[in-house]
């Protein structure tokens, strides 16, 4: 690049206990520039941008910031010296307000200053507005969706003076609107000249609004060069995600006789609002559909609806229930509902089944083990050791892991919520193959998502979502060729 | 006279009477006697106690080699008492916490021959001579009873007064407590309006100022032990009582520094404290030497007012009276 | 439809906050409208007796300040009643070279077994439980070995007048010292970068450290805070009852931890209210006082804290834990 | 390609791990050579000094395991020593109508007060600290005026023998009590689902809801467990000491709670391991016992007993909580 790097690394190793995770990173990051990290899950692209952001030391290897060398001994340097960080696991504090987290960075220095509620709360009301977010700053954080937090956090990344802005998988579980603004904004803050590092799995954010691209692989960048020179198609080579050429099995919707597996019915006329048969993959998208499924699974009450599971009606007040009648669901928020931290791999894996594991009291672990390496291994997670905590894994490994939990009951509904976020093409490729045979074997899926090129190549029908209840279904086109379209995220009409 | 009886209805024989010829010191010396003292927690009262043992056992020779607080849980004494037998020893002394419990605790130890020396009560079933040498202890009823004196001449025979009881099963204040309510009861001028309980001695100026708000026309109150005293003075104070009365149980600086300062504080009963450790160590002597030993020993409950202040401290406690006190006491003497 | 509604709308949502943080108050009016009925020809509402409950409810008051602090941070301090005991028999053996030497000897002691604490908390990191139980246990041994157990006399009337005996027409100052605790301890959480790097340290570690908080610091502070105030209770302790000694606060634990729970401040941290701790002090102190008048002994007494306890908690916290969505 | 980038690899992971929790053996061991070295002409190692540790650390093991449960499952429980001081009157009370009816009634008992602990806290969702603090001072008022706070004794040969007096050959039966419940808990906790329910709910309450754990019931069973462990203890203190009486549990929160925190058990949920709440009895046990042995007064014993916690902790769990880095 002809002008001097606003953030540059220079041969960036870190290790953790015996496994070398990154081995010699270079990397250079221009102002006004928005530069996409892709690789795969564990290829160690949130550890390089821990790094960048002063959380992780590096074990060796240099970070200059204008061509100067720095070393930060804390988040809150590398915040001084204007690099901030969105984190992939969302770090906000449930009990403050929406203006307390966005100033959050502020409560370090000067701990004797006062702090002006109002003002902080016009600044707040400033910022979001300024970004076009729409959030209450008097409200607890622990109220807002996943979405809402994941704006949140962007807000609050801007808060202080910003030169380089670290956006680790931001468009995870946003909705389409939401992105649109996450664009919008991105291309706002570039064109000021912020230098941008946009960490994501889906090329569509890459097209959209990246100009520079690297890939992070084995430790190392094995490619920089600029989006504009290149293809989806040539990207994906790159990563060299194989795409399983594998045709789907044909969708075998049983005889409409048979009653559907999962059913919606309007409470009051006791229509069919949404139904999913044995074999059939249902998308649902819009608003609430989280909620929805939830509801459906007996998180929450299920306003509008009754519940019908092979046609019997029945009320479902809690998960075990649900999971009883063969549902379960893979929620959206990964760290705050799906993960027990403190919890091993294998643990996390196998939390839904253990009453069922037991042989006569005692949990039958060589069973257990057994599930947990043909799940992991059905995923294409070879993690060598299944006893470690869950709570270092990559953030498309957890993922993997709570699919496996879904899974692991083997039951005939599986709801599942933005059950991509955060995998890698090839994860993702590998799970939509996993659902299909899955629905082949004559069970149903319910899936909740906001990508709707996805929802199209993946599902037999869609439903929106919106204030006036679940709209009609949709059919959706399927095949393959959709699939890797959705997956590129070029839109793609049904 | 002393008026204490033993838990067998033993009559009391005054410590002075317990003493040692110079051949039994002798033949003491001669064998490294080792003694243990397990206790019921650990207060002024009990420190000096010990001090007094320890000075008694170092005269005869005798090597105390444990001092253990049970913190008033005689779950804890008995562990006491059996990590103590550890350390094989001649002689226990003991302030038994329970004396129901303290029947099985001390089975082993007797069957160990091991010699025993109790301080205030002795546990059920032990038999004088063959299990235990025999008790020693302040006389509870006459401390009671000198209180309920000091508290009467206090306000001159007549006057509501309040109680302030300890509201936990502990033999000695719950004897010192009776005493008192007794011995009030046959003057007929005074009333008792108010008896509290209390468990736990930091409460002392809270119940105190509810009782002052209930009982305007209050004009004494007693309190079982120094620390709660110090709680009723203060309650006093902040109600702007100068002209309540307050006695109790147990030396301690403040309070008499308060008395000889002319505050509430009307006048205090102690033991001898330090007498009693003495006493205890010549007891145990007597018992080494298979000596018979008199069944229940008593020391004196003696009357502490500012006048004799000084001395009785000397006495009960075998050290000087702290300085801000002497310096009080001085500073009235110029007046 | 509306499982789906974003999240409570901003109005609403503050209602709700302010509707529940109100309950507290609520308690507090409730009960003493409930001793005021039962009690007041046994003088409960006699001037006197108000101000009984004011003296006792500051005491725990200007402890539970701290304790808040400590709390919010979610980390917990055992070690408290042992620095009250400890700073208020140094006070009182300093006194005698002069009032102010013995206080700033006093606040001194306080702010080393604060630093201890601290330190051992934030840098060496072990859970602040076991420190704070350990380091409590060294500072009673010393209390007691420094004043042989016995109790130290006062002797010094500017001293007690100041620290906890005297009236100012008619308010104690012990009142004065409590509303001055209290204003700055409530001011610095609510108003006050630190009260914030609090309340985000104790309500979501990771996500303060991101944020550049230093929490190993954070920590460290609260601890010295509770411990200067620990040591300012032991002080006033001194003061109030003209002498020190070693088992003053012994018994102050569970109560301060009581009035600060049920101020609504979280035992696992993130949440924290000072005004909500005076309502709880104010509270344990008046079921106390109301519960003596009432003549009950101990056993009932037992008893029936235990009842109004539970039920005034099921008031103010009954749902909140209600398993969320 | 590396989808599969291996996450830390298994071994070293693991070593790590284990390595951890291997320390508290390496404490008591510690400690064990130190006092076996400097005490032993004064009797640490006789047998019948080791005979005293074991039976002392069984009751503190026994009713460690119960909170090693409740603390696993992110709640405390402040009544367990009052649930010990009421079975232990009942056992008492009720021993002239025979044994078994006894000990029925005591657990029966002691089932109640965890019921009704378990319901406050997972119906009503009051934090378990007020709840069992309520029921705490209910439950010795209820005792206390059931016993007029005399003790009763417990006159019958075969229950004191079964109940914590007998030896059989030379093994305490309180000994095996303690084997027994440890052993159960061990197994519960680690290899059923229950324990994973348990350790889930307290490390990501809501995380355990969305696997179809019932929370509300984990959290009731832990508080019912703890109950009658309690009332175990209870029983076994008549037993032992041949009588009831209400100050009975009254001092042993604190060194439960140590015993538990110090063995590795989280006090904020998460993580626990009956094992090592068993570890920590035994050194709580052990360290009492040298203590009394070096013939030191009471204050030097609170003092070294702290230190020892201090630098106990520091290598257990020293490093655990630095920040990661
Ligand atoms: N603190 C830690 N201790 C041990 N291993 C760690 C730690 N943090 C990360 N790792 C390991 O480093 C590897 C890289 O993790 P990282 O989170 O950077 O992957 P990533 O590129 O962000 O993947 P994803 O796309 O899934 O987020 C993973 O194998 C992870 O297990
Ligand atoms: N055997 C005894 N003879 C005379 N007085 C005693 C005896 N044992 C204790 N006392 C005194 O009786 C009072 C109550 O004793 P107790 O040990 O119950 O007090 P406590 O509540 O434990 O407080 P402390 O911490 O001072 O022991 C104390 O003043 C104590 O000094
Ligand atoms: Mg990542
Ligand atoms: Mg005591």
């Amino acid at each position: 690049m002809n002008s001097l790097p606003i953030l540059k690394a220079r041969n960036v190793h870190k290790q953790f206990a015996d496994s070398s995770v990154l081995r010699g990173v270079h990397f250079e990051l221009q102002a006004g520039q928005v530069h996409a990290v892709l690789g795969s899950n564990g290829a160690g692209k949130s550890v390089l941008m821990r790094i960048f952001s002063g959380i992780l030391a590096p074990d060796h290897g240099q970070l200059l910031l204008d061509g100067k060398e720095h070393s930060f001994d804390d988040a809150g340097a590398a915040r001084r010296a204007g690099i901030a960080m969105v984190h992939q696991e969302l770090s906000l504090i449930p009990t403050m307000t929406v203006a307390e987290n966005i100033f959050l960075t502020r409560w370090n220095d000067g701990w004797t200053r006062f702090v002006d509620e109002a003002a902080m709360m016009r600044a707040a009301s400033a910022l979001l507005a300024r970004y076009h977010i729409e959030l209450d700053p008097w409200q607890t954080v622990g109220a807002l969706t996943r979405g809402q937090q994941q704006l949140l956090e962007i807000a609050k990344a801007l808060s202080g003076k910003v030169r380089v802005l670290i956006l680790d998988e931001p468009s995870a579980n946003l909705t389409a609107a939401e992105v649109g603004l996450l664009y919008r904004t991105v291309k706002r803050l570039a064109a000021q000249g912020m230098a941008i590092i946009y960490i994501t799995h889906r090329l569509r954010d890459v097209f959209e609004v990246c100009d520079q691209l690297s890939i992070l692989r084995d430790g190392r960048i094995a490619h920089t060069l600029p989006v504009a020179a290149t293809s989806a198609q040539a990207v994906l080579t790159l990563l060299t995600a194989q795409l399983s050429g594998a045709s789907w099995p044909a969708v075998n919707v049983l005889a409409d006789d048979a009653a559907p597996l999962l059913q919606l019915r309007q409470s009051d006329t006791q229509q069919a609002a949404l139904s999913v048969r044995a074999g059939e993959i249902v998308g649902l998208s819009g608003s609430g559909a989280s909620a929805m499924l939830e509801a459906i699974f007996g998180l929450q009450a299920l306003h509008g609806y009754t519940l019908a599971l092979s046609g019997k009606e029945l009320h479902v007040r809690h998960p075990s229930e649900a999971i009883a009648h063969g549902l379960h669901l893979l929620p959206g928020d990964r760290r705050r509902a799906g993960l027990v931290l403190d919890l091993s791999v294998s643990e996390n894996i196998l939390l839904s089944l253990f009453d069922r594991l037991s042989s006569a009291l005692l949990i039958d672990d060589a069973r257990g083990q057994q599930i947990v390496t043909g799940l992991l291994r059905r995923l294409g997670l070879k993690t060598e050791d299944p006893g470690q905590q869950v709570r270092l894994l990559s953030g498309g490994h957890q993922q993997k892991v709570l699919m496996a939990r879904a899974l692991s009951t083997e039951g005939r509904i599986l709801l599942l919520d933005e059950p991509g976020s955060g995998m890698d093409v090839q994860a993702q490729s590998v799970l939509w193959q996993i659902v299909r045979n899955y629905a082949a074997q004559g069970n149903a899926v319910l899936i909740a998502s906001s990508d709707y090129a996805m929802l199209a190549a993946l599902c037999d029908t869609c439903h929106l979502l919106a204030d006036d209840g679940i709209g009609p279904p949709l059919a959706a086109a399927t095949g393959q060729q959709a699939l890797l379209r959705a997956l590129h995220g070029t839109p793609c009409q049904p | 006279q002393p008026l204490s009886r033993g838990p067998h209805g033993e009559q009391p024989t005054p410590y002075a009477a317990v003493v040692l010829k110079a051949s039994d010191i002798a033949a003491l010396k001669r064998k490294p006697y080792r003694a243990a003292l397990v206790m019921h927690t650990s207060s002024d009262f009990s420190s000096a106690l010990i001090a007094g043992a320890r000075k008694g056992f170092a005269e005869l020779g005798i090597s105390v080699v444990a001092v253990t607080d049970a913190g008033m849980d005689p779950q804890k004494q008995r562990t006491d008492l059996e990590t103590v037998m550890a350390l094989k020893p001649d002689l226990i002394v003991s302030l038994v916490i329970d004396p129901v419990s303290g029947a099985i605790a001390f089975r082993p130890v007797v069957a160990a021959g091991v010699k025993l020396v109790f301080i205030s009560n002795v546990p059920q079933g032990l038999v004088h001579g063959r299990d235990y040498a025999g008790i020693v202890t302040d006389d509870y009823l006459a401390m009671g009873q000198t209180a309920a004196d000091m508290l009467a001449s206090s306000i001159k025979g007549k006057g509501d007064v309040a109680l302030i009881y300890h509201a936990a099963n502990y033999f000695v204040t719950n004897q010192r407590d009776a005493a008192v309510k007794q011995a009030l009861a046959r003057y007929p001028g005074i009333r008792v309006v108010a008896t509290r309980g209390i468990s736990n001695q930091q409460d002392g100026e809270v119940i105190a100022s509810a009782i002052l708000t209930q009982y305007p026309k209050l004009s004494a109150i007693y309190a079982p032990w120094d620390s709660i005293a110090e709680g009723v003075t203060a309650a006093a104070r902040a109600a702007g009582r100068r002209d309540l009365k307050v006695v109790t149980m147990d030396l301690g600086a403040a309070n008499a520094l308060d008395m000889v300062k002319g505050g509430n504080m009307a006048g205090i009963v102690s033991d001898l404290p330090y007498e009693m450790g003495q006493t205890v160590a010549r007891m145990g002597g007597l018992a080494l030497l298979n000596r018979p030993a008199p069944a229940f020993v008593t020391v004196d409950a003696v009357r502490v007012d500012s006048a004799n202040l000084s001395t009785q401290w000397q006495r009960a406690l075998n050290r000087e009276l702290p300085a801000a006190v002497a310096q009080a006491i001085a500073r009235k003497g110029a007046r | 439809m509306q499982t789906s509604t974003p999240a409570v709308p901003a109005t609403a949502q503050s209602r709700v906050r302010d509707w529940r943080s109100m309950l507290i108050y609520v308690v507090f009016a409730g009960l003493f409208l409930l001793f005021a009925v039962t009690l007041h020809e046994r003088g409960f509402l006699s001037e006197n007796n108000l101000m009984n409950i004011a003296r006792q409810s500051a005491m725990i008051a200007i402890m539970a300040v701290g304790m808040t602090f400590v709390l919010s941070a979610a980390e917990i301090d055992l070690s408290f009643g042992a620095v009250v005991a400890l700073a208020a028999v140094t006070v009182a053996l300093l006194l005698p070279y002069g009032m102010l030497v013995a206080v700033a000897g006093a606040l001194a002691v306080g702010a080393l077994c604060g630093l201890v604490n601290g330190a051992l908390v934030s840098r060496i990191g072990i859970p602040s439980f076991l420190v704070t139980l350990g380091t409590a246990g060294i500072i009673t041994g010393i209390t007691r070995s420094v004043s042989a157990l016995q109790s130290v006399p006062v002797d010094h009337e500017v001293f007690a007048f100041l620290f906890g005996s005297g009236d100012i027409g008619p308010v104690p100052v012990l009142f004065l010292w409590m509303m001055l605790v209290v204003a700055l301890g409530h001011v610095v959480l609510r108003n006050t970068a630190f009260g914030k790097a609090v309340l985000a340290s104790g309500g979501n570690k990771l996500a303060a450290t991101y944020a550049g908080i230093n929490v190993a610091r954070v920590k460290m502070w609260v601890l010295l805070i509770n411990a200067l105030l620990a040591a300012l209770a032991g002080i006033l302790y001194a003061g109030r009852l003209h002498s020190a000694r070693y088992t003053l606060g012994e018994n102050d634990l569970m109560m301060v931890l009581t009035a600060v729970i049920i101020g609504g401040t979280h035992l696992f941290g993130g949440k924290g209210s000072v005004a909500g701790s005076l309502m709880g002090a104010l509270i344990m102190a008046m079921v106390n006082n109301g519960l003596i008048l009432m003549g009950l002994d101990i056993d009932q007494q037992l008893i029936l804290r235990g009842v109004i306890i539970i039920c005034a908690v099921t008031l103010t916290s009954g749902r909140l834990r209600r398993p969320r969505r």
